[in-house]
């Protein structure tokens, strides 16, 4: 009995101690940004240097694209990020500032011969019109089509852009729900064909260029790369909140931080 | 010497629609010791747990009838049965110490009276422990765990424990049952020198023992009392024939 | 049927055959009283042997009936009662043996001898009241035991006549005075011992000693 | 005698504060049958309740909302979890509570243990990065992200669950029921197979169905190697269901509740409430072959 | 009797290869895990905070975390299944609403666990906000401590259940009342068996994730309370696998699982211990 | 101390006393044989029902300690012993009562209270027999209780003397020579008893059933 | 009749470094029911599963010496210990009844050694229930649950299961411990029938079982024989002080 007690009452101690953290936090400029996890990296950089700056407390959660946008609605969030386009009823609620670009890139198993595809051979593989490698020059291989979820901005973003509807992927397509889990699929299957975002870009998978162009910032910024969305902010309309926060994403030193996250840095509008 | 402790009058016991006990009537007397004997699920338990109002914790018990103890009606809503059961001490079939120590084990009812002062603890203790011929053999070990004990030192524990409420009755529900032959002979003898002291009631399976130990005997029936005489009448002579058929081993 | 129920049938079966062993003794007796012979006595005197044979066995089985059995009750009373009869039994089984043993001394004794037909309707009485008791005992007849004594108020009463013949006839021999007055005591004795069964009987069924007012 | 009544009116009020805790499940219970029930509503709304349980049209974009190619996934992964974790689990069990040297059966029973205290990500993680190409490379197809692997990642997660209960179910059976047996001249493996298993039913039944449960119920490490293909997986022949990608109805909730909103995150909602009446069937048929166990015993 | 030699063989043959295999992919799992984790697990590798810049960086925060969310979850669930498991086992009646409550317990046992996220984000993050702070570790507590109650009920109903019904007889029978037979008699010789529970609780917050995702949320930062939100080691993995696209975050992923199994595997410890204790007392 | 082994104790003692007080009867007796006198006859007819009640009494503790102690091995056979000795120790007592009706009837009569007084160191023999035995019985004396039977055989030879004597003195009356036959009787008799309680004490001991190749 | 069954020649029996039997040396004869008694541990158990050879499957047994049944030494390796079992049947403390049906509980053994003929098992099973006294219990409800019937009558389907293997030897080690009092003496008197045609030895802690059911009696002490003779001898008037004191309850 007693050593339950002792237990309990250490955990209340912890808890205590911990209580105290809300009212720390009061005074500084505390928010909490969620929503898309592709921005959810480059949110959290962006945070780590101005909460160092500012003496600030902005904590970014995930959650997706949806969850962002739900959350800024009911107050969660001061800020949520997005990765697709707003729908109508959304855009009516809500302000939205774009922070960055970010091209899609497509990407394959490491050993895949195949270096370069068209805008409508891309097409053709996620409707399921080409279903082997050699079709398109490479080994005679199945294709694995890999994609992101329904709902998820960065799919959004490629299905408006190749141009086909989201009921018309083919239906063996895997599915992962996160960029990261795109990679590791095609990293480890040589049938594999997958897109993800610029900014998340890792050596163990190979990049296509698409048309010819190999996606880079510089081939996004002047738009000769064509599979490209923008990441935004949304504010609840007429919310101040957060000023300071957007000072600080396109000033000099916002740019280089998202320029090093392979995105493209934008002017404010 | 022959006061009555018990004068139990038409009492009737019902679990729910079950009735356990039908119409006893019965008067249990002071210093003696009395044994209840009758075959499994004839109601010997059930009778015991009302003397303490033990049943009381069982569901669904409805109990008519007057027990009057030292002219009280323990049966009476009034009755405190907290109080009641520190008058009426008991101890069960098998030995269950508390695990703990010895000590805290003889002193855990004198402590939830509020008895804090160590000095009379120690007090109520040791005596105790004399009375349950248990002293020798415990005495320098007080603070060590009762469950490292053997069986049988268990059970003089429990009874120990028992005395220690400084009861007047002590109630035994089968107490050998889970011991050794030894063991239950040093119970057996223990309960010849307690009965100087206390009233005794205890439920046995054993004929043996029941004809051993008892100076009463009662044997129930079917919830009923079917004969209640001195225990060498029920033996040597018993008036009843279902008694006799039950005590020499023919029933059923 | 138990085992304990098995063993007490056997037990009070060996009470019940020495008790006829018995019985034959002591019709025997008669026989001789009336017409006195020899051998038949010799027979009687040997036969008193298997008479306490019987008895130590049915100690033996009765203890050993006792500590394996451990009757209780009913039960034990009936180990008890089957002891106590035998040792009766024997008794009166012994009081034959006497018998026979007078009859031959005095087989060349005509005046004793006279005297000893005279007697054979009492001891008649005897063994008439020996089978009532174990008819009794056999079926546990607990009226029958309480009348039983009865019989032996009167026996009493015609050995007190037999006493009487015998003073009368003025035996000239102090010897066989004294003889005659022990077999007079033998049959009151058995008598006696016949009443101790009865009262056995009762404690048996009932669970009480039971004392027939009885008088040394 | 005051103070007693005080110790008889404490009785009373912690009586009411337990009872008053102990209320709390059943507040969190209806909580969530309301919250769920209450999200997945708006759904019916758009979609008959049949059509959204046989159609296997999933097109959040479209407005379709269909889960039956989610429910045949289901089925399909536990189904083959079980039918490999359960006969292993058994006979490790078997191995563990019968034939193992004590200091050996602690020993697997402890790695059970941890298999069971594993979290699931990490079952995930190992899936997607070794079993998938492993069972790419095995069978030569396009994508190791298979129906096949998510039944073999889930019967791994099953095994301590059946391990582990179907072990001290045999462990309960009375070590004088098999000598019982031996004493008849049976040998070993009759004595176990004849004997113990039977007098163990009612525990092993509740693990293999504890292990059902858990198969259907487990999210992460599925999510992760099945594939999450949208489509019916064709049942013709059944090779080409397994080794084809497919989505489960847990899958399909963590998949896209983040970016779900409106009827697609009702549908989500509406999934979540259908496989949470799967779960219950099965708690249902555990709690008969429980009460029956008690019942023989 | 050949014959039944034959069978006796065919079916060891069998024992023995299903145990291997079961054996095995635990190895199997460890091992990959521990090969690939354990370089990198070091002192700065558990003392240094988070950076999604640096590679190299640490997990304090989430062990911080982890240890901020099992205190706060055990310590709202504790009492309450401590409670709970008094009033079933030592209060209840055989009757309805005994029979609704335990219906209850059974059914939040098979809630699956992302139902609990649906549930704890509609609930504790969004309706509560003004309470909780909206994504905090309070949230996910809450979450969690309902997700494991029937865990911790059941189990220490079972060791209530272990308490021979002669020790409360035998304290009522002393003149005890019911709330000191509890207090001094039914606690104290189920606490082995409570503590049993709680680490068996503790594994089970440890390992959850999906729920934990939606309530507590992914904030990276130390702690500062529990209306911080704040990452387990678990839902770090969990991004880590998911999100993490560089070698390096591979490397810190397959470092923090290390973390994880070796957390895990103490923790399985540690319940065998004290699992050996209570032997030792009963018997 | 083991319950059993206190109401065997008990049971004992009983016995002890019993054996006591039937010692106190024949010494009495054997005073009167010396200084016939009629209240101390009295006295010792009077008493005997003392003993009876005495052997009453350990035949319900005994049986009472059977059935509620269930004795077995050494403790049955104290008990069943307790049993027998008390029976045999109510026979001689009786006798002793024998003995003081006996004087009392023949206090007027000079020649038969001539041949009682030559009868009294037979008498004093007996005595000493039953004192000895009652050591045997306390003391568990085995080589004691074989001893004694031989003292039987002395007093037999001494009772044939004492026939002797009675013929001899060639008693007038043959009711008087009846009567004194009776008495020389009476004696023996309390001796085959005495003999028997040698047997039982045997058998306590040592579990075995000796036989003193007793003759009637 | 007085053939000897088991000649028992210097057994020794070690669990490890512990001597649980030592130096025995004893003749069991055919057809009479030999107890063995004495105080918890002292190696009764032990004896009595040497015979059917269950102490094998305890680890770390050492047992040297001889048991000549039938003039074949049962404790060669070569003895199929299987085959041994079928021969001497044994039945346990508590009645362990498979969880089958009465019928199937019977034929397990047949079963087990490859009888399949339904004619015959019927016959056996017939056969085995009228030799415990049980037939007529349950003849008419041979397909239900073993589990369902009452202690003693379990304990009787327990030796009907032994005796469907047609033993030549029972073993029982304290076959009523668990049993009430009614049904013990069922069992008992069970026994008693038995005896005609098998040679039984039976464990117990009641010396009262042991003098009413046993025609023998060994008396165990520390691992060792005290005393071993007829059962009347033993109760009536033991030879050695140490079996006296026990059989009275002096002990300890
Ligand atoms: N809590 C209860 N609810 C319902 N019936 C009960 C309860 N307790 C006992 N009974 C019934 O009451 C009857 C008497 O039970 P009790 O325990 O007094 O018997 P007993 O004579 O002590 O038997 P035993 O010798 O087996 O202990 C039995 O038929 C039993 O089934
Ligand atoms: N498997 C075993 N390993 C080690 N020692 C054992 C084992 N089984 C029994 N013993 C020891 O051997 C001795 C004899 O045990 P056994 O079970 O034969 O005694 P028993 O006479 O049957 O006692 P009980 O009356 O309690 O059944 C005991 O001291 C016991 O502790
Ligand atoms: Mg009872
Ligand atoms: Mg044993
Ligand atoms: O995670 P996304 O919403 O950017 O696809």
């Amino acid at each position: 009995m007693k050593k339950i007690g002792t237990i309990l009452s250490l955990c209340c101690i912890l808890v205590i101690s911990g209580c105290g953290g809300r009212s720390t936090s009061e005074g500084i400029t505390s928010m909490i940004i969620g929503g898309s996890t592709s921005i959810q990296p480059l949110m959290e950089s962006i945070a780590e240097t101005y909460n160092e700056k500012n003496d600030a407390l902005v904590s970014i959660q995930g959650g997706g694209s949806s969850v962002g946008i739900k959350g800024t609605e009911d107050g969660t969030f001061q800020l949520g990020m997005v990765s697709r386009e707003l729908k109508p009823e959304e855009a009516k609620q809500l302000d939205q500032t774009i922070i960055a670009l970010d091209g899609i890139v497509v990407v394959v198993h490491k050993d895949n011969p195949v270096d370069s595809i068209t805008m409508e051979q891309l097409k053709d593989i996620y409707t399921g019109k080409i279903t082997n490698w050699k079709n398109i020059g490479g080994a005679n291989k199945e294709i694995a089509v890999v994609s992101r979820e329904e709902g998820s901005g960065t799919r959004d973003g490629f299905e408006s852009i190749v141009g086909f509807s989201s009921s018309d992927l083919i239906r063996n397509s895997d599915i992962q729900n996160a960029t990261g889990s795109i990679i590791s699929d095609v990293s480890v299957n040589e049938h594999g064909i997958g897109y993800i975002s610029l900014g998340s870009l890792s050596d163990s998978v190979k990049v296509l260029k698409i048309d010819g162009v190999l996606p880079s910032e510089e081939s996004v910024k002047d738009g000769t790369y064509k599979i490209q969305r923008a990441f935004l902010l949304v504010q609840k309309k007429g919310e101040k909140q957060g000023s300071e926060l957007f000072d600080f994403i396109f000033s000099e030193e916002g740019k280089k931080l998202i320029e090093a996250h392979n995105y493209i840095p934008v002017e404010r509008k | 010497m022959e006061d009555i402790k018990f004068e139990v009058k038409h009492l009737n016991l019902y679990y729910g629609d079950f009735q356990a006990l039908k119409d006893l009537n019965i008067n249990i007397k002071a210093n003696r010791v009395t044994a209840l004997i009758g075959p499994s699920g004839c109601g010997k338990s059930t009778f015991l747990r009302t003397l303490n109002r033990m049943n009381d914790l069982v569901d669904g018990v409805k109990i008519t009838g007057e027990i009057n103890m030292d002219g009280k009606n323990i049966l009476s809503d009034k009755i405190n049965t907290i109080d009641l059961r520190t008058k009426v001490g008991m101890v069960f079939q098998k030995p269950n110490p508390f695990p703990m120590s010895i000590y805290d084990n003889i002193a855990y009812g004198p402590r939830c009276q509020g008895v804090k002062d160590k000095k009379i603890l120690d007090e109520i203790v040791e005596s105790s422990l004399k009375a349950a011929a248990l002293w020798d053999d415990v005495k320098d070990r007080l603070n060590k765990n009762a469950l490292g004990m053997s069986g049988g030192q268990q059970q003089r524990l429990c009874i120990a424990r028992a005395i220690a409420m400084k009861p007047e009755v002590i109630l035994m529900d089968e107490p050998t049952s889970a011991l050794d032959p030894i063991a239950t002979q040093k119970i057996e003898e223990l309960i010849d020198i307690l009965k100087k002291d206390y009233t005794i009631l205890i439920v046995t399976h054993s004929m043996q023992q029941a004809s051993r130990v008892s100076d009463d005997t009662a044997f129930f029936l079917l919830g009923e009392i079917v004969e209640f005489d001195s225990t060498l009448n029920i033996f040597s002579n018993p008036k009843n024939k279902k008694t006799e058929e039950y005590i020499t081993g023919r029933f059923g | 049927m138990l085992k304990l129920d098995r063993k007490l049938e056997k037990l009070e079966t060996s009470v019940r055959h020495m008790g006829r062993q018995v019985i034959e003794q002591h019709k025997n007796c008669e026989v001789l009283f009336e017409h006195p012979e020899k051998s038949l006595a010799r027979q009687v005197m040997h036969n008193d042997e298997i008479i306490n044979n019987y008895e130590t066995n049915i100690n033996e089985q009765a203890i050993a009936d006792i500590v394996l059995l451990r009757p209780i009750a009913t039960d034990l009373r009936r180990v008890i009662v089957a002891i106590k009869i035998a040792s009766d039994l024997e008794r009166i089984g012994d009081y034959a043996k006497s018998m026979a043993k007078f009859v031959i001394k005095n087989l060349d004794n005509p005046a004793t001898l006279k005297i000893l037909k005279e007697a054979s309707f009492i001891q008649q009485r005897l063994v008439k009241m020996l089978e009532d008791i174990m008819i009794a005992y056999k079926q546990k007849d607990v009226s029958l035991a309480y009348e039983i004594p009865t019989q032996d108020k009167e026996l009493e009463a015609l050995l007190q006549d037999f006493r009487k013949i015998v003073i009368k006839n003025n035996v000239a021999d102090l010897e066989d005075a004294f003889n005659l007055s022990a077999l007079y005591r033998t049959i009151g004795r058995s008598s006696d011992h016949a009443v101790n069964i009865c009262e056995h009987i009762v404690y048996l069924c009932k669970g009480i000693q039971y004392d027939f007012d009885k008088e040394e | 005698m005051k103070r007693m009544h005080s110790k008889l009116r404490i009785d009373a009020i912690f009586k009411t504060v337990v009872f008053f805790f102990t209320c709390i499940s059943v507040i969190a219970l209806a909580a969530i049958l309301i919250f769920t029930l209450l999200k997945a509503l708006p759904l019916f709304k758009e979609v008959n309740i049949i059509e959204f349980i046989t159609s296997d049209v999933w097109s959040p974009s479209t407005e379709q909302f269909g889960i039956a190619s989610f429910v045949v996934a289901s089925i399909l992964t536990t189904i083959l979890a079980c039918l490999i974790g359960i006969p292993v689990g058994l006979y490790t069990a078997i191995f563990i509570s019968e034939i193992a040297p004590k200091k050996i059966a602690s020993f697997v029973l402890f790695a059970v243990e941890i298999l069971a205290s594993i979290p699931s990500v990490i079952y995930g993680f190992f899936g997607l990065t070794v079993m998938v190409p492993f069972v790419q490379k095995l069978f030569n197809i396009r994508s190791g992200t298979t129906l096949f692997t998510a039944s073999l990642i889930l019967a791994l997660m099953i095994l301590p669950t059946v391990v582990s209960l179907s072990t001290s179910a045999l462990k309960a059976v009375p070590k004088t029921i098999d000598e019982g047996s031996l004493a008849l001249g049976a040998t070993k493996m009759q004595t176990i197979m004849k004997t113990k298993i039977p007098y163990a039913k009612s525990g092993i039944l509740t693990s293999f169905l504890l292990g059902l449960g858990r198969a259907l119920g487990e999210t992460m490490a599925v999510m992760l190697v099945a594939g999450n293909a949208n489509m019916m997986p064709q049942l013709i022949p059944i090779s080409e269901a397994y080794l084809n990608g497919g989505r489960t109805l847990t899958g399909n909730i963590i998949m896209e509740l983040a970016y779900a909103s409106g009827t697609h995150e009702a549908a989500l909602f509406a999934t979540g409430v259908v496989l949470f009446i799967f779960v219950c069937l099965i708690n249902i048929i555990i709690l008969r072959v429980k009460r029956k166990g008690v019942a023989h015993s | 009797m050949k014959k039944r030699t034959i069978m006796d063989g065919i079916q060891y043959l069998f024992i023995f290869l299903a145990s291997a295999i079961s054996i095995i992919s635990l190895v199997v799992i460890i091992v990959f895990v521990l090969r690939k984790g354990l370089s990198h697990v070091s002192w700065d590798f558990l003392t240094n905070s988070f950076s999604p810049s640096d590679p190299n960086s640490g997990i304090l925060p989430m062990l911080v975390g982890t240890l901020y969310t099992v205190g706060v979850t055990l310590l709202i669930a504790t009492p309450i299944s401590i409670c709970s498991a008094l009033y079933l086992h030592e209060y209840a009646k055989a009757n309805k609403i005994t029979e609704v409550i335990r219906f209850a317990i059974d059914g939040l046992a098979s809630v699956p666990s992302i139902v609990y996220g649906l549930f704890g984000f509609s609930l504790f993050v969004t309706i509560l906000q003004p309470f909780t702070n909206g994504y905090s570790i309070l949230s996910g507590s809450l979450t969690l401590s309902i997700m494991i109650l029937p865990v911790l009920i059941k189990t220490i109903e079972e060791t209530l259940k272990t308490i021979p019904n002669e020790l409360r007889e035998a304290s009522y029978a002393l003149g005890a009342s019911k709330v000191q037979t509890i207090f001094k008699v039914i606690l104290p010789t189920s606490l082995n068996g409570i503590i049993s529970a709680i680490i068996l609780a503790i594994g089970r917050i440890v390992s959850e994730s999906a729920p934990l995702l939606l309530t507590a949320g992914m904030v990276y930062y130390m702690p500062e309370g529990i209306f911080s939100s704040s990452r387990t080691l678990t839902t770090h993995l969990y991004y880590l696998a998911s999100e993490g696209v560089s070698d390096e975050q591979r490397a810190q992923a397959f470092a923090t699982a290390t973390i994880l199994i070796l957390v895990i595997v103490a923790l399985n410890l540690i319940v065998k211990l004290v699992a050996r204790r209570i032997q030792k007392k009963v018997g």
